[in-house]
């Protein structure tokens, strides 16, 4: 029997995070994809977004032409500040991530153990020089770690592994992780899969995870509303 | 939509809890949450931790406190300032432990929670006998002195305006320790004389951020 | 009366000894004092350490101290930001020393030396490849690394506006490393858009206090 | 042969104090006499005066009926604001002290040693509590230490000692000592006398004084204006 299913492209997964951020939390979304989920947040609903580069009350990106040079995020792209929003310098930016203030921060990654272990910083790649940004500080200093990532590497690899192979970036802080597959949980009982996309079975998707999978009893389909690619 | 607003000085001190560690701040008379400190008095907590610079004043607020015996320890840099013969009282009698912590100290291990470190070292109080038990280490050939963290459960604010986030901006010297208790206590409630517009306040000029802040009770100008 | 408002760029920066720890602020291309950093370049001091977020972009300010030979080391979070060729031919050619910390790490090490302390201890990087060779505590249950406070001798900071004595306010997202070090530095100067009078700035949205601030380069609003 | 002279009163020893204040300085005032010297300063001279709960740019006592409640000093004194002054919470407040940023501290003492050790915290008075306030943060922090108090105790018994008895505040920190009869520089070579009152001699300020004093080539007399004591 073929398996038949459709991965989520990548704003559907940033969807499917921003659905988890609650009304009045503070949050840091990690460059790339996780940017993406502030634009998810369903409407209605206060989500505070914090910038390590001193602002909390991130803004939608501005409109073509209004853009202000020295107004940008994390990601040194142009953003804009909405209604409460702050600005404070480096080391009270950090003092947020640090010190357990905000209550989730969305961090991209390479890989993530069954412990939770963190791998995002680094692919150790000689010919480069290593940077590590506030990826350390982000993976300890959230109330809740949450990764979005593709669930396999371009070559169909797991990235979900035993143990990470990479540098970590942190031991035992992910909670949740989101991939185009599957929301899954890291538990003091291993990983529990919380929703999985339409047709993905629980063999196939254990075929694509290194660690042991158990299903949820309360496990849902996944099913973002679809989006251009 | 966030509204950090309590109805009332109970709501705003629901849930503290007996043995509580209790950030107030102020200095002097000054940048004191007498409103809050009062219904802390009604809510019934006992067996208390009170973090502050001074120990009490008169009969209000932490002297109230103390004199109903709900305080067990204070952890202050100096108990003799104005008429503190509440503190005086329960420490001549022992049924109140005195912590003395230098100024600086007290804001400085509290920064240390909030910014989550495990501690630092400081050449404050080296060689004298407040460094007595505490570790030591040379560094740079100057003694120093490894201070913890300290962590509120509950910290006892006040400012001068408020918006429905949190966001605080106080009053002069009225802003003392409120913004660093604020920052380290699990739960930050603050008393505030003005509610304002959100976005009304220059977001440059934002003193304590809303993070920070989980209740407000507006006690209005005339506090 | 004070007025520490210099001449111009070469005055600005005048002193700066080879060897000297150089803290430039700045995140992305945003609140660099890019005129500063162009002065140093004719200044000519050389062998120094730089202290930056990134490490350069172009062939400008950070970037071009780096191809003309005068940097030995960078201290950074994150060298690969923009058109960092400049650094990644030196990184290459092994003339220059990277030294990887955290972002938040640079920030609290420069807090900490503004602060007067030996050092502290914190969970970032423990457990991972950046805390090799340093000391190690578990402090509560969990694993905590020994930072030590990172000092500038001169800092270069860019504000918008500035009066005499040199307290300073910022422009949005540019303010990011400015103020922590201009704490964090022997000599301060700062490169500003714009004078203001002396009390014409509100002071309670002060950011950065007259006492950290040594020399004003005033550039005006076409920087 | 009897030594006849007069000691300076408070005022004049304030006096004395703030004439080493100079232009541009950042300075903080301890509690008492030395808060007095703020009313010193030779006229036309900058000196901004720092206060422990986070002002910097102290002004002088408001006049009578125009007390701002939210604005006191260290000593919880009505004070004023200056021009460029500003505010700033308690740990930055501190941060300015015990991080050398401040040029001068100008404190009160019990006793002072040869080697500059300090004592002004505490008398060890047991029927009372113990209190620090932020004496061991001014005594470490400051770039220079100075002390103005009387040459005497009470008794007549020197304040200037071999070795403090009281519990000390800081060792080796104090640069200078600002007495009701002289000043005195402590050097590593010892104690140098700067300055003496008129009719003042070395054997007699020796006399009330526990180490050796020596006379600086270049002192002078210490001759304030009169002023009411």
């Amino acid at each position: 029997m073929t398996t038949t299913y459709k991965p989520l492209n990548r704003d559907q997964m940033a969807w499917r995070a921003a659905q988890d951020l609650q009304e009045g939390a503070y949050v840091n979304l990690g460059i790339g994809m996780p940017t993406r989920a502030a634009s998810y947040v369903p409407d209605g609903r206060e989500v505070i977004f914090h910038s390590e580069n001193g602002i909390l009350g991130l803004g939608p990106k501005p409109e073509p032409g209004t853009e202000d040079e020295n107004l940008i995020d994390a990601g040194k792209n142009y953003t804009t500040l909405i209604k409460g929003g702050v600005f404070m310098h480096h080391a009270d930016a950090f003092l947020m991530i640090r010190g357990k203030h905000l209550d989730v921060s969305l961090l991209g990654a390479f890989e993530v153990s069954e412990a939770g272990d963190l791998a995002n910083w680094t692919t150790e790649d000689p010919s480069f020089p290593p940077g590590v940004g506030g990826a350390m500080d982000l993976a300890v200093g959230a109330k809740e770690i949450r990764v979005i990532m593709d669930h396999t590497d371009k070559n169909g690899k797991p990235r979900i592994l035993n143990k990470c192979r990479l540098p970590l970036t942190a031991p035992g802080c992910v909670k949740r992780i989101y991939t185009n597959l599957a929301v899954i949980d890291v538990t003091a009982q291993g990983l529990f899969v919380r929703e999985m996309v339409e047709g993905m079975t629980l063999e196939k998707l254990q075929e694509l995870t290194e660690p042991k999978l158990q299903l949820a009893n309360d496990w849902r389909a996944l099913t973002p509303p679809a989006m251009a690619a | 939509m966030i509204d950090k607003r309590v109805a009332g000085p109970a709501e705003a001190v629901a849930g503290v809890k007996d043995g509580a560690t209790v950030l107030v701040a102020g200095f002097g008379t000054v940048g004191i949450a007498d409103d809050l400190l009062e219904a802390l008095h009604e809510q019934g907590a006992t067996n208390l931790t009170i973090v502050h610079n001074n120990a009490g004043n008169g009969d209000v607020g932490l002297a109230r406190l103390i004199n109903s015996g709900r305080v067990a320890k204070v952890i202050c840099s100096y108990p003799r300032s104005g008429d503190y013969s509440a503190f005086l009282n329960a420490y001549r009698n022992k049924t109140l432990e005195l912590e003395l912590v230098p100024q600086g100290i007290i804001s400085e291990r509290m920064h240390a929670h909030a910014a989550g470190l495990g501690g630092f070292f400081s050449p404050v109080t080296a060689h004298t006998k407040l460094a007595e038990g505490k570790e030591t280490r040379e560094i740079d050939g100057v003694l120093h002195v490894f201070e913890k963290p300290l962590k509120g459960d509950v910290a006892l604010l006040r400012a001068m305006k408020a918006d429905r986030w949190g966001n605080l901006i106080y009053n002069q010297s009225a802003r003392n320790f409120n913004p660093i208790m604020a920052m380290a206590a699990d739960l930050s409630i603050v008393q505030v004389d003005e509610m304002v517009e959100l976005g009304s306040m220059d977001p440059e000029a934002v003193v304590t951020p809303s993070i920070f802040i989980d209740r407000i009770l507006v006690v209005g100008a005339t506090s």
